[in-house]
């Protein structure tokens, strides 16, 4: 068990939640979206432009070996949170779409050909289906989707069945943005690697909720974004083994990733992680992206994980006595996200309506338009939770939902 | 200036002046929502469609005797249908030169500006350009 | 004439400038790598964390739409302030490298083929010459490069040698970072489009010292970073002519770029700017740059160049006394940097020993590896100045140099 | 632990107490460079070279007849050397277990350990790494 999370002082925390929405107080329920931000990492961030600001690497001076020491020391902090073997295996990317698009187009590119398979599942965010939609597209390859079950987990006897088309690769989300879904990665991770698929883990909405080892889980890559585990926007990671990486090639061209750069001679390329860290990188990012995960390790990444279940219990409890309520992923051990449609209204209806009483959802598809096809909704109506989320403010949602359900139904 | 164009604004503005919270100002905009005919089913056609990331809006517009331009809205969110409800409101029968020059301040002016920004996903800032296409068109075709 | 810049006063908006390093005052003349921030950047920054993130497009929520607004906002700031026809020509990237490998990403793999020219300069930076080559190898092309003459000029007869191999791209810098040359970007676009070609321009240097008008170069495409603007880290700007970028197929896939995504039916796209800005975008830094491009504004970028180019001559004066000084870089014209070896010494010695005198300056080869084959030398010492350098700067720079230089030979 | 390792470093340490400030710790550094015999040209081979980015480190190692390793140093740029010629002058001629298993102390108490930084790209972290790595492989060599 962990230790209960005292939401009250983390609250303090986040200096956001002070403010007022359309004069009422803020209630920030669109935390799957992207987490708002606790005043360690924003002083960071502060701190490093206010004082110790330089490029990193290459330089001989006082203030780029400073600068050069921290950014390297954040990879060191994200290594050690994912579980990684070395810190070369983290690559900084612009976030967790860049780093899909990185694999993509760096080791897809390598290594699928005209007819193969890449299995995702049905539940991914775009993020996870496009980039290899259009490397299907370039390679003659195509794209199959492991489906999902009604109440929103994966289909495994479905899974099974794509396994045997011999995918070779694997990019399956750990935790739905749009379901709360958890899924077992490290089964599914095994099932897909002993049928021979190279595995990539989005963790997009896993990493701010849950122990990550990526290790343990064995995948072959992993991904997730900064903003969305309290850190800084334009910042994600990208893990890789360091064998997978070692023998892909490079993606982006520029200075820092290469060795010898000749135009008559050609030009060689620098080692693991330079080699996919062209140009100069985004410093105070990583900075405050290290900052925010040893936040996350002093609160307690268990603590939250219970809290937000339970907020998310709650919420479902008081959003159940409206009539004509469908929740939009109901597996068992879902994470603190609560999706759903209500007969004869629009989400788009009580998202603003919602708003207008301090309450900010996320409503639409959630960038998972497959899901939406899958329940034939339009969108949905998505509360997500974080740890500076209360069950007062829980209650505020469902009243107002109530509310808002009553005024559109009239 | 035309007087009804601007008569119709301050009788919105009017209206709304009434509510108290955002709360009530919704209500009354969700009444006309539903108020509002809408298309029927058949009319709902993909040339008629302006897709918001979010909500739907359909549009239709046509020419009556007197050349005055004629509009049919509709929107699968009740807001966003009563919102454009307040814009038929306004624009409805005018002669189309003067859909194509309205200034329509009355929308900030009623606080329901957010709901027209061009970041909004909900299609609403399109219907208007959409009107006053319209508008372009039909004084163009005489 | 500008008005002449009030140094002293701009140094007070540098926090950094207050330092000690080594226990001497620190004087930052390394500029050209990254510059420092005003307090106006930074604080612009944290306000948005503290007081109105949220992710930006797609929200109901009053927050996200006040995010989206300044997002959007400071996309018009940077249109105005290149002279782009429109925001949606202002695409948001991880920096200029980024920026860079798009254009050579999506719209070279559209059009470059076997046999092709990809002309460029020997006085690229890396992010100017890697990815092209990476293009050239993929498609059986061939990069070529216009020569420099020795005073850090580019040769222009053989510009026009090199155009009548019809090169299908030419991509030039506008400003060296190395040798502070600054070309006429106006009229090498002409010539160049004049032969056929698609002209990209890496602005890195010169929009920090320079007012840009695109339309007035009639470039296809500029391109240059944040931090090197008294901006963020991790955001880069690219900016492309409305037909070129729409010809374009997207680079990343995923969120925000899409118009429909199904994995049965296939997916389409959205249209600009978002087709190219796939994935929550970085949007502190966008709101920052916003601000950074207005601060110059503020100082009148004029008289930021003026104040750089009458401290850069002043360097020039004092390193002159020093014996086997050879200046890298001499063109006539030459924006505030100062590049110099000094005979039988190391760059790396001269630079460690004005660091432990407080004076940053940036060694070695200034990810300009083809310059420095071209100069025959390892590396440079490299003096950049901002707005917020002072001639009393440059004087313990010189003597500095002076210093290190006697103790180097003696 | 080696007395020699740890009397080497001793004085080394000494030596440096004098120093009130940077310049003179690099004059001294300097000089040092400046007396290291260092490799001729042609000992300086690719398969001794190790690769900073700014300076360029050669180093080679022989075993004396006593079993005990000897190494040479090289460095393009002055203080790099200076810096190569302590690392010589303290794990020179030591037998190879104790160069495998040194413990280097005295970069930091000197203050030069940032330039020893994995970050640093002077080459010399490699090269006391490469040091350590002779050590290895002539205790193994037997
Ligand atoms: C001329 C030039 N081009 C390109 C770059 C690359 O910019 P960034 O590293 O910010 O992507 C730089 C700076 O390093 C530069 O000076
Ligand atoms: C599951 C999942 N994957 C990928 C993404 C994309 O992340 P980003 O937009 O930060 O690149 C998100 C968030 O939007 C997500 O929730």
């Amino acid at each position: 068990m962990s230790t209960a999370l005292d939401a009250a002082s983390v609250r303090l925390q986040f200096p956001i939640l002070n403010r007022d929405v359309n004069g009422k107080p803020l209630v920030y329920l669109d935390h799957a979206a992207s987490s708002q931000k606790p005043i360690a990492v924003i002083e960071a961030q502060r701190e490093y432009l206010m004082h110790y600001h330089a490029n990193v690497h290459r330089g001989v001076h006082a203030l780029s070996q400073q600068a050069t020491d921290a950014f390297e020391n954040a990879r060191g902090t994200v290594q050690r949170h994912i579980g990684a073997a070395e810190p070369c295996e983290v690559i900084w990317t612009a976030g967790a779409t860049d780093a899909i698009n990185l694999v993509v187009q760096s080791w897809g590119r390598q290594n699928i050909e005209a007819g193969d398979v890449i299995l995702i599942t049905r539940m991914e965010h775009h993020a996870n289906i496009v980039p290899w939609q259009m490397l299907a597209k370039e390679k003659g390859a195509r794209v199959e989707a492991v489906d999902v079950l009604e109440d929103g987990s994966l289909d495994l006897d479905h899974f099974e069945e794509q396994l045997k088309l011999h995918p070779k690769v694997f990019a399956f989300t750990h935790v739905s943005n749009t379901l709360g879904t958890v899924n077992d990665a490290q089964a599914l991770t095994q099932r897909a690697q002993a049928a021979g698929a190279t595995v990539l883990i989005d963790g997009c909405q896993s990493v701010p909720h849950m122990r990550i080892d990526v290790q343990a889980l064995g995948c072959d890559f992993y991904v997730f974004s900064g903003h969305k585990v309290y850190g800084p926007t334009g910042l994600g990671v990208l893990y890789g083994k360091r064998k997978v990486l070692e023998a892909m090639p490079p993606w982006r061209g520029g200075g820092e990733m290469i060795d010898v750069v000749s135009i008559d001679n050609g030009t060689t390329y620098a080692g693991l992680p330079h080699k996919f860290e062209a140009g100069t990188p985004h410093i105070s990012g990583a900075i405050a992206l290290g900052v925010a995960l040893t936040w996350i390790d002093g609160v307690g990444v268990e603590s939250i994980m219970d809290h937000e279940t339970m907020l998310a219990a709650h919420a479902r409890k008081g959003l159940s006595s409206i009539e004509g309520m469908r929740f939009i992923g109901t597996a068992p051990g879902a994470a603190g996200v609560v999706s759903f449609v209500v007969d004869a209204t629009h989400p788009y209806d009580i998202g603003t309506l919602l708003d207008s009483q301090g309450v900010a959802v996320r409503t639409g598809h959630h960038c998972t338009q497959p899901l939406m096809e899958r329940y034939g909704v339009p969108g949905t109506v998505r509360a997500s939770f974080g740890a500076y989320n209360t069950l007062q403010e829980v209650d505020t949602f469902v009243a107002g939902t109530v509310r808002a359900v009553r005024m559109l139904r009239d | 200036m035309n007087d009804t164009l601007q008569q119709r604004q301050n009788e919105i503005v009017e209206e709304f002046e009434f509510f108290e919270d955002w709360m009530e100002k919704y209500e009354h905009v969700i009444e006309l929502g539903k108020e509002l005919d809408g298309l029927a089913e058949e009319h709902k056609l993909d040339e008629n469609l302006i897709r918001g990331c979010q909500s739907r809006v359909w549009l239709a517009a046509s020419k009556d005797a007197e050349g005055n331009v004629q509009f049919q809205a509709d929107s699968d969110a009740i807001i966003t249908k009563g919102l454009a409800a307040l814009m038929v409101r306004v624009l409805g029968g005018l002669p189309p030169a003067e859909i194509a020059q309205a200034d329509l301040w009355f929308i900030s002016k009623i606080g329901l500006d957010s709901h027209l920004s061009p970041t909004r996903a909900n299609g609403l800032q399109s219907m208007v350009t959409q009107m006053k296409h319209y508008g372009i068109a039909f004084q163009a075709a005489g």
